[in-house]
């Protein structure tokens, strides 16, 4: 029931917010976010003294004959998931408080429309709605980012966002059917029985199917060319969504769907699928050393670090796969920080060339300080929420393949190499003409960031009850396929 | 089978099938609609006389029943189209389908 | 016999008027030509028994239709209308569709062994007759011949708006 | 039985009205009429009545009937009111459109009811002929003519081929009854002449469902005709049709061959390839709808491909669901082009958001349908062709299929794109309040039957 | 007892937090006593926590929380109190403390003076973290700490791009060395299934299951990290540029026990680096070749601070010498002594620049001694202690690893003695151009050359105090028991917690050793007095050199020159032909072109539907004959 409540109060927040219209906009969608988190912590309460009057789940049949229902259910993966996502709503919306966006209500109730879908998306224990909600999800952002980005062409950029993704979940989409015509159901449960039962080459062609729907948003190294114009073309709100949260549907996809349902596959033909991640890792980081852009930097970067997470993932192993939950929720706040940290030298300097910064520690020491923190979170130092989970996956990759560990470990060195040159060419060096009058932050920026940084060291130093939540559902998950 | 003396059903099968392929071939090689028309109406005929001559060769009424059904939707497509003929003619005044082409790509 | 070379003639004389319709440069000359096909045609259907269908056939084509034709015809006043022929290549195209569709509409009917399964029955003259029919006609196509008229209905209201002036 | 004989009446009432000079009446009369079909359908349910069947009885309003009747009564009275403001309310042009589209809406049952190959037949035809009329129905505009003249000229082409089949299918088995044909054939090995009449037949239907390649007449008679008549033709015409071809390869001509499936396989390919490509380099969004309506033909072919063992309820839903999404889609293009006279092409749309954004939603979410995004009833309609195909093993079709469908929404998203991208001094676009609540009844329709699609298990279809 | 543990790295996170986020508005000797008086608390602590471990205490595993949990990897947060961990505490904590009162006085006219001894506390905080560490995770993360705050300390001045730069290059160095240990880390989990020390090590043997080929790998990829972080050839080239931060930096940091991490780290494995003889080859050559190349460098470095730097070069790499030839006890001694003299030198040095008012090249200084008698004092001592001359503590800790050397490989043994010889040298010519000859600064410099405050010297007299008598924790075996008292106490303090080689030479041999060693060192120091004292002659200036070796020294043999061509070129070409052709035209273009190309298909295939009725028919006429054909 409180999975159904976690859906429907976006819902119904969006449209009343559709229809009060733009005054109060703003403070309703942040209740909605405050609602979202207490319902989450109240869940996240039930899950841990044990949910005997099965008030996580829920299932009501949808169509019979074709076994799909509205089946939802909180274990420790989806609660994760859940509380990034409404940990991060709040964040976005009181991080938006410094632009005022033209039709207020239309823009934040597409955000809790989005918030909605992946909220169902991470909830729902039936593939087909998965599928469903993964799809639904693109179409708020869509208008978010067409109608309220200022890029010149914003047309271009958006079709080929939302074509490119929905060209690769159209994959996955057969690649779904395809284990159904076998399960006859899509309760997840079934697809697993299912997707194992079938020969490897056969589980091998499916597993194509979904990593190229999957590869298409996380996103993966030759499929990833949407991702930078988009977030380059989106109102910063919305990249926070996308990045933060939306393309983790992805790679929670690969956890909870492709990597114990086709274990045999991912064994004889995955190898090129972590490749590709691996891969993506290293190009993404070279294509961040070049860029001029702050926030082009950010949007490679954060291909680099989901190419370690994807590869985690596939490693299949329960290390790489609680490592994913754990960078999952970590990048989602990292990205947001970083985003926002844009969000703020935008407003103030109009643009965001790193070159024509510097010395902003000097005029706003507090700033510099949370953005090193946030830096320091994005190269994985440890005792920042970064470490615990690119530890945990090139632990799991490890055990999968040494040398993909090696190349995907290179992160470790190259995120250092173009995030501390960023902060340095930014924040240190002496001041200039333009830097000079760098104004001093807003009362709701200190809070957005400071709750970031607090979150990235809280779950840096002190991971454990997230990883203690997700960990026995992981190892279930995992128990059918560890041979 | 034999219809009756020396001629089979082929025969007039092959007939209508002469015919049809005629009308279609004129509706190609003609540009004037009433003469594609006409040609519309012997691909009927055509099929007329196929079924004719089955419902000889199965010896039931059915089919000529049919094919008097079909001479009213003849009739009434006839009347239909001149009407349209008509029409066109009145606004474009040529009766020539190659000028039909404001409608393309 | 007589009834074959009959056959024989008719069909040939179909053919080659159905030719003539296509070939002639008149208007006026296509539909009388149209019109001795389809005499052939009734012509045929007297020999298959379908006496009935023969008379009807010439009231409603050669006595109705065509001279709906004709009338249109005159009334656009198109006799000797001056239409340049087809370029070339749509006429060999159209003479390279029609032969081919010819050619394989006759392969595939002649293969009809299947049909000398059929047994006759000892035929009975009857069955074209006015009054086997109507019989027919009035009992089992009872509703064929209802829809018939709703049909008409359609097609006279269209006739008549296509045909009215546009008021207004 | 009872639908068709309201049918007819309503049609010569309308008639009458108009001869009474009482047109106004002319729309609610309509309207009522279709309502009593309606419910005439949900009486009837179940009760599979053969009328006359002592006079060999060629109709059976089976739930397949009576389904599909209730269906195309119901777009019908959508569309009836969605273009109720089209024609001056005492015009006799109204009466005369309103009594054509009944007309045809008979002929359209008859193709869902028929059992006989001369009901088909008469079926298409009655269909059709009205149609055509209804397509030059712009008098004085020679595109309107040219529309109507290239429908009604290839239709009749057409329909001689559809009879020539016929003639053949009688030959070989003696009879018009659908039940004897299929007796007649043991199981499945056509002989020569079944199969050419089952050829033309196939080849006849497929240019009234506009699949490739006897899809070329579709796009222009689609934008030439008058945009309420294409609307009809999108939704009911092609419904009817594909009613028709589904009840004949599903139930007479049945089991189809290899060969056939395989055939219709490639045609449904063609489509696919050619509809969406074209529909991709449209300059005027209405010839572009007319691709794409090209388009969900080749999908609706694929239930006919499985018509043996596919569930007609999925056509059905397919029928509804495209139908509703066209329909308002075609309106809110009519409502857009007609107040800038006539121009439909993308750039018209620009700003609509601004103009009307209850049509700029509506034709988003019809749009999505189509397209085939959850959460709209267009993706489970094509979710159905997809699995069903899964089924009977056209992998590669589904692939060509998700892969066009990308495209597809490739086009629509330039449609959509046009409606948000803002302009200045745009002036407001009014529609009248029927048409407002339709519109919005119809953009909720769209989502609500997909969270009803359930309901159509419970049918009993 | 050992509950205590948990507070001795409190204090100084204690004192980081209370000086970031309440500093502000207090005076400077305030907050420099908060932050000494943190680090001295954990000293107090740590004594605790070290009699008891020396009064035999069984090493305890002490849990702070639940950390990682995955399947079957469990990492606690939890500290290991042993010997080893414990000795560690002791100096650090105690150099620690000395080096906070210190800076007290040298950063004290520093407008970023909170920041300063925030830093320093956080580094303190990480760097016990590194040595209680109970697993090579919780290690890790004092391991990257300590690399944080050297990156915060060296860019300390970020005003100036130069001192970015070198901060930069120092994480990004460590940076390397670290995926090395990770990735030792991976394997050793993948073979162990553990990565706490207590249960691989102490109490648990989990390593017994390794092979031996596996065992090699996992040392050398630890070693790697080891290289990074100690500044071993060919990771060394950031600690050199590290000078660029304040000198108390490089004497806590960069001299006393950061850059002593790698060894900790080496010997706290001791017993998987028993296991593999090759991993001990390629320390002992690595360390060589590193204490090579320092000493020689030094040789002709004039920066004060970069010859202190060489010459923690190659100490370091002596160091490791000891450790691959399997004597890790020797090693810690080693360790621990030149903490002592080591920060001893580089506070003396500060004392100069302080007084030299910023001025850090020797040719600058000289005849210091009249001006700065107790740092000169002071640093006298250390250099002989660094020079090895009996009695100091370097005598002692460097003759045991000649010793060793002597023991297990001659060839290191010889390459040792040159190590010391060229240290004595360097390390005199230093002193005699800095304290003696006659003053060649500017004259205004001359003329506020002062000494020290109280605050800055007594540090030095204390450390120059325990570089003076460290020596004797560790005697060497021979001269113990014939001394009749057993005091070769560090060894069996030692002992259990670290593998010991098994050494034994008779008194003969031993004193022979310390006297070849002192003979060298004598020989060296009287050399280096008769250039630099008896002729006076001076460094020469950067143009007057022609002597090919000496450029090359000069240069420090190019490794940074070389670094740039071979890796930081490559990554920078690759990057941007990446970003101007690949991305782009390959995999950006591949996307477009699927694109345009649908669209020409498109208008191809449009020009079919050519609107004539004729064309229309054909095409219905050929699908026919098509479909009749087909089937």
């Amino acid at each position: 029931m409180l999975t159904l409540l976690l859906i429907a109060i976006p819902l119904f927040m969006a449209f009343a917010i559709f229809l009060m219209g733009a005054k109060s906009a703003r403070q309703l969608a942040l209740i909605a976010g405050i609602a979202q988190l207490l319902v989450t912590i109240g869940a996240i309460a039930v899950h841990h003294e044990g949910d005997s009057s099965g008030l996580l789940s829920f299932n009501q049949q949808w169509i019979g004959p074709l076994g799909m229902s509205f089946a939802f259910s909180l274990d420790g993966i989806s609660l994760v998931m859940v509380l990034l996502t409404s940990l991060m709503l709040p964040l976005i919306v009181y991080a938006s408080y410094n632009r005022d966006y033209k039709n207020t209500h239309i823009f934040y109730g597409l955000m809790l429309l989005m918030v909605a879908s992946m909220t169902g998306a991470f909830t729902t224990s039936d593939g087909m709605l998965f599928y469903i909600f993964y799809e639904f999800a693109l179409i708020p952002v869509y208008f978010m980012i067409l109608i309220w980005s200022d890029a010149e062409n914003k047309g271009k950029t958006t079709l080929k966002f939302f074509i490119y993704t929905l060209f690769g979940s159209l994959f996955m989409l057969i690649s779904l059917l395809y284990v159904y015509q076998i399960s006859g159901s899509f309760a997840i449960a079934d697809l697993y029985e299912a997707g194992r039962s079938m020969s490897s080459t056969e589980q091998g062609w499916v597993f194509a199917g979904f990593f190229i729907a999957f590869a298409v948003k996380i996103p993966v190294f030759p499929f990833h060319s949407w991702q930078p114009a988009t977030y380059a073309a989106a109102p910063t709100a919305a990249t926070m969504l996308l990045a933060g949260i939306m393309l983790k549907m992805a790679s929670y996809g690969l956890i909870r769907l492709v990597v114990p349902m086709l274990p045999d596959g991912i064994a004889e033909y995955g190898f090129w699928a972590l490749l590709l991640s691996a891969i993506s890792v290293i190009y993404a980081s070279a294509l961040a050393i070049v860029q001029k852009k702050y926030k082009a930097l950010i949007a490679w970067s954060s291909i680099a670090h989901l190419g370690v997470l994807a590869a985690g993932i596939l490693s299949g192993n329960a290390q790489g796969v609680q490592g994913g939950v754990m960078e999952m929720l970590s990048h989602g706040i990292l990205t947001i920080g970083l985003f926002f940290v844009y969000d703020i030298i935008e407003t103030r300097m109009k643009h965001d060339d790193m070159s024509k910064m510097g010395g902003i520690r000097d005029v706003n020491p507090l700033f510099a300080f949370m953005f090193f923190a946030i830096v320091m979170g994005s190269v994985a130092l440890p005792m920042t929420s970064g470490f615990v989970g690119e530890f945990l996956l090139l632990l799991g990759l490890y055990q999968y393949n040494a040398m993909l560990a090696g190349i995907a470990g290179l992160t470790v060195i190259l995120g250092a190499v173009y995030m501390l040159r960023a902060f340095q060419q930014m924040m240190l060096g002496p001041t200039n003409e333009l830097t000079k009058h760098f104004a001093p932050l807003t009362g709701h920026e200190k809070t957005v960031l400071g709750i970031v940084v607090a979150l990235v060291v809280i779950l840096g130093v002190y991971p454990d009850p997230i990883l203690s939540i997700s960990n026995p559902t992981v190892e279930t998950l995992l128990q059918g396929i560890l041979r | 089978m034999q219809l009756f003396h020396n001629i089979t059903i082929n025969h007039y099968l092959t007939l209508s099938a002469v015919l049809f392929a005629l009308g279609l071939f004129g509706i190609l090689y003609r540009r004037n609609a009433i003469i594609m028309f006409m040609c519309v109406e012997l691909m009927l005929n055509a099929v007329n006389i196929t079924l004719v001559a089955f419902s000889k060769m199965w010896n039931q009424t059915d089919a000529q029943v049919f094919v008097f059904f079909i001479m009213v939707v003849a009739a009434a497509e006839v009347a239909v189209g001149l009407a349209i003929l008509m029409m066109l003619y009145r606004n474009m005044h040529t009766t020539d389908t190659t000028f039909l082409d404001k409608l393309k790509f | 016999m007589i009834s074959e070379y009959v056959f024989w003639f008719l069909s040939f004389v179909a053919v080659f008027s159905a030719a003539g319709m296509i070939f002639s440069k008149n208007p006026v000359y296509s539909v009388l030509s149209l019109i001795v096909t389809f005499f052939a045609i009734a012509g045929h259907y007297f020999l298959l028994g379908a006496q009935f269908l023969a008379a009807v056939h010439i009231i409603v084509y050669a006595g109705a239709i065509m001279v709906l034709f004709l009338y249109v015809i005159m009334m656009l006043n198109l006799n000797k209308l001056e239409e340049e022929k087809r370029t070339l290549w749509a006429k060999s195209l159209s003479v390279v569709a029609g032969g081919i569709l010819m050619l394989v509409v006759v392969a595939a009917l002649r293969r009809t062994d299947e049909l000398q399964a059929v047994q006759s029955a000892p035929y009975d003259g009857e069955i074209g007759t006015t009054q086997t029919l109507g019989k027919v006609l009035y009992k089992e196509f009872l509703l064929p011949f209802e829809l018939a008229s709703v049909l008409f209905l359609g097609a006279m209201v269209g006739a008549v708006y296509l045909s009215k002036k546009e008021l207004a | 039985m009872k639908e068709i004989i309201i049918i007819s009446v309503l049609g010569i009432a309308i008639l009458a009205l108009d001869i009474l000079k009482l047109r106004k009446l002319s729309l609610p009369a309509a309207v009522i009429g279709l309502l009593a079909m309606i419910t005439s359908c949900v009486m009837d349910w179940g009760h599979n009545e053969t009328p006359f069947a002592e006079y060999g009885g060629m109709l059976k309003f089976d739930n397949y009937a009576l389904g599909f009747t209730a269906v195309f009564g119901i777009l019908g009275i959508f569309w009836l009111l969605m273009n109720s403001d089209q024609y001056a309310a005492n015009s006799s042009k109204r009466t005369d459109i309103f009594t054509l589209m009944i007309f045809s809406l008979c002929g359209a049952i008859v193709l869902s009811a028929y059992t006989n190959l001369v009901m088909l037949f008469l079926g298409v035809e009655i269909l059709s002929i009205p149609v055509y009329v209804l397509a030059a129905s712009d008098r004085k505009n020679v595109i309107s003519n040219e529309a109507g003249f290239k429908y009604f000229f290839m239709g009749a082409v057409a329909s001689a081929v559809l009879l020539f089949g016929i003639a053949l299918v009688y030959g070989a088995c003696g009879s018009f009854e659908i039940s004897e044909i299929s007796s007649k054939l043991n199981n499945g090995n056509y002989s020569a002449l079944m199969t050419f009449g089952a050829i033309l037949m196939l080849a006849g239907f497929a240019f009234k469902v506009s699949v490739a390649p006897f899809h070329m007449w579709a796009p222009d008679v689609y934008q030439g005709a008058p945009t309420p008549i294409t609307a009809y033709m999108s939704t009911i015409v092609k419904g009817a049709a594909f009613a028709g071809m589904f009840r004949l390869f599903g139930s007479a001509l049945m089991p189809m061959p290899e060969a056939f499936v395989t055939a219709m396989a490639y045609m449904a390919a063609i489509t696919l390839i050619v509809a969406n490509l074209v529909a991709i380099v449209q300059s005027s969004s209405k010839r572009l709808l007319a691709y794409s309506s090209i388009s969900h033909a080749a999908f609706m072919l694929g239930f006919v491909m499985m018509a043996q063992e596919a569930p007609a309820k999925y056509l059905l839903y397919y029928v509804l669901t495209y139908g509703v999404a066209s329909l308002t889609a075609f309106s809110v293009l009519h409502h857009v082009s007609s107040i800038q006279n006539g121009d439909d092409s993308l750039t018209a749309f620009k700003g609509l958001i601004k103009r009307n954004p209850l049509l700029a939603i509506a034709m988003t979410i019809s749009l999505f349908s189509m397209a085939g995004i959850p959460p709209m009833s267009g993706f489970l309609a094509k979710y159905y062709v997809i699995t069903e195909l899964l089924g009977g093993g056209y992998i590669y079709l589904v692939v060509l299929m998700v892969i066009t469908s990308a495209i597809g929404a490739w086009y629509y998203l330039r449609l959509i794109m046009a409606m948000f991208t803002p302009i200045e001094n745009a002036g407001r676009i009014v529609v009248g309040d029927i048409q407002r609540y339709l519109y919005l009844f119809l953009t909720l329709l769209i989502v609500v039957l997909f969270f009803l699609a359930g309901l159509l298990e419970i049918m009993g279809l | 007892m050992e509950k205590l543990v948990t507070l001795i790295p409190l204090f100084p996170l204690a004192g980081f937090l209370y000086i970031t986020f309440f500093g502000k508005g207090f005076g400077k000797n305030f907050i420099g006593s908060l932050g000494a008086g943190a680090i001295f608390l954990s000293f107090i602590v740590s004594v605790l926590v070290f009699s008891t471990q020396m009064h035999g205490a069984h090493p305890t595993v002490v849990k702070v929380f639940d950390w990682i949990t995955a399947g079957s990897f469990n990492i606690d947060f939890a500290f290991l109190v042993d010997p080893l961990s414990s000795i560690y505490l002791l100096f650090i904590t105690g150099v620690g403390f000395l080096i906070h009162v210190y800076s007290i006085g040298y950063m004290h006219d520093d407008e970023g003076f909170n920041r300063f001894i925030a830093y320093l506390n956080l580094f303190v905080f990480f760097m016990l973290i590194l040595v209680l560490g109970d697993s090579y995770v919780t290690m890790f993360v004092g391991w990257e700490g300590v690399g944080l705050c050297s990156f915060m300390l060296i860019g300390f001045w970020y005003k100036d791009m130069k001192n970015n730069e070198a901060a930069k290059k120092a994480f990004i160095v460590n940076r390397i060395g670290d995926l090395g240990l990770i990735l030792g880390m991976c394997l050793l989990f993948a073979y162990s299934g553990t990565l706490s020390f207590d249960e691989l090590f102490i109490t648990g043997n989990d390593i017994s299951g390794i092979p031996g080929a596996v065992a090699t790998t996992i040392g050398i990829l630890l070693f790697i990290g080891a290289m990074g972080k100690s500044a071993q050839i060919p990771l060394h080239t950031w600690l050199p540029d590290a000078m660029a931060g304040p000198t108390p930096v490089s004497a806590l940091i960069h001299a006393a026990t950061m850059v002593t991490a790698g060894i900790y780290m080496v010997a706290r494995s001791s017993n998987l680096y028993a296991m593999s003889e090759i991993a001990g080859d390629v320390i002992v050559w690595a360390g060589i070749l590193t204490s090579l190349m320092g000493a020689t460098i030094a040789l002709t470095q004039n920066d004060i601070k970069k010859v202190l730097a060489y010459s923690t070069v190659s100490q370091l790499g002596l160091m490791f010498v000891a450790l691959g030839l399997g004597a890790y006890s020797t090693a810690v001694f080693h360790v621990i002594t030149h903490a002592f003299f080591k920060a001893l030198l580089f506070l003396g040095s500060g004392s100069v620049i302080h007084g030299m008012g910023g001025e850090q090249d020797i040719r600058r200084m000289g005849g210091l001694k009249k001006w700065m008698p107790i740092t000169h004092a002071t640093f006298l001592i250390g250099t002989i202690a660094i020079a090895g001359i009996f009695p100091f503590a370097g005598f002692f800790s460097k003759d045991q690893i000649v010793a060793v050397a002597f023991e297990e490989n001659k060839i290191m043994f010889v390459l040792s003695l040159v190590v010391s010889a060229c240290t004595a040298f360097y390390m005199f010519r230093l002193y005699f151009l800095t304290f003696h000859g006659k003053f060649r600064g500017t004259h205004d410099q001359e003329h506020h050359l002062h000494e020290s405050p109280k605050v800055m010297t007594i540090p030095l007299i204390v450390l120059a105090v325990l570089s003076v008598v460290g020596g004797f924790i560790g005697l060497p075996h021979a001269v113990g028991e014939n001394m009749g008292m057993h005091w070769h106490w560090l060894d069996h303090y030692l002992d259990g917690t670290l593998v010991m080689p098994a050494l034994h030479m008779d008194l003969g041999t031993e004193i022979l050793l310390m006297g070849l060693a002192t003979l060298v060192a004598v020989g060296a120091i009287f050399y280096a007095w008769l250039i630099y004292k008896k002729r006076g002659e001076l460094a020469l200036e950067d143009k007057e050199i022609e002597s090919g070796a000496h450029t090359l020294l000069l240069n420090k043999y190019w490794f940074d020159e070389l670094y740039e061509k071979i890796i930081r070129k490559p990554v920078d070409a690759v990057s941007s032909f990446f970003g101007k052709s690949v991305e782009p035209h390959l995999i950006d273009g591949l996307v477009e072109g699927t694109g345009s190309a649908t669209e020409a298909t498109g208008n191809k295939l449009r020009l079919l539907q050519s609107g004539s009725l004729f064309m229309y028919i054909l095409i219905f006429t050929i699908g026919l004959i098509a479909l009749l054909i087909f089937i």
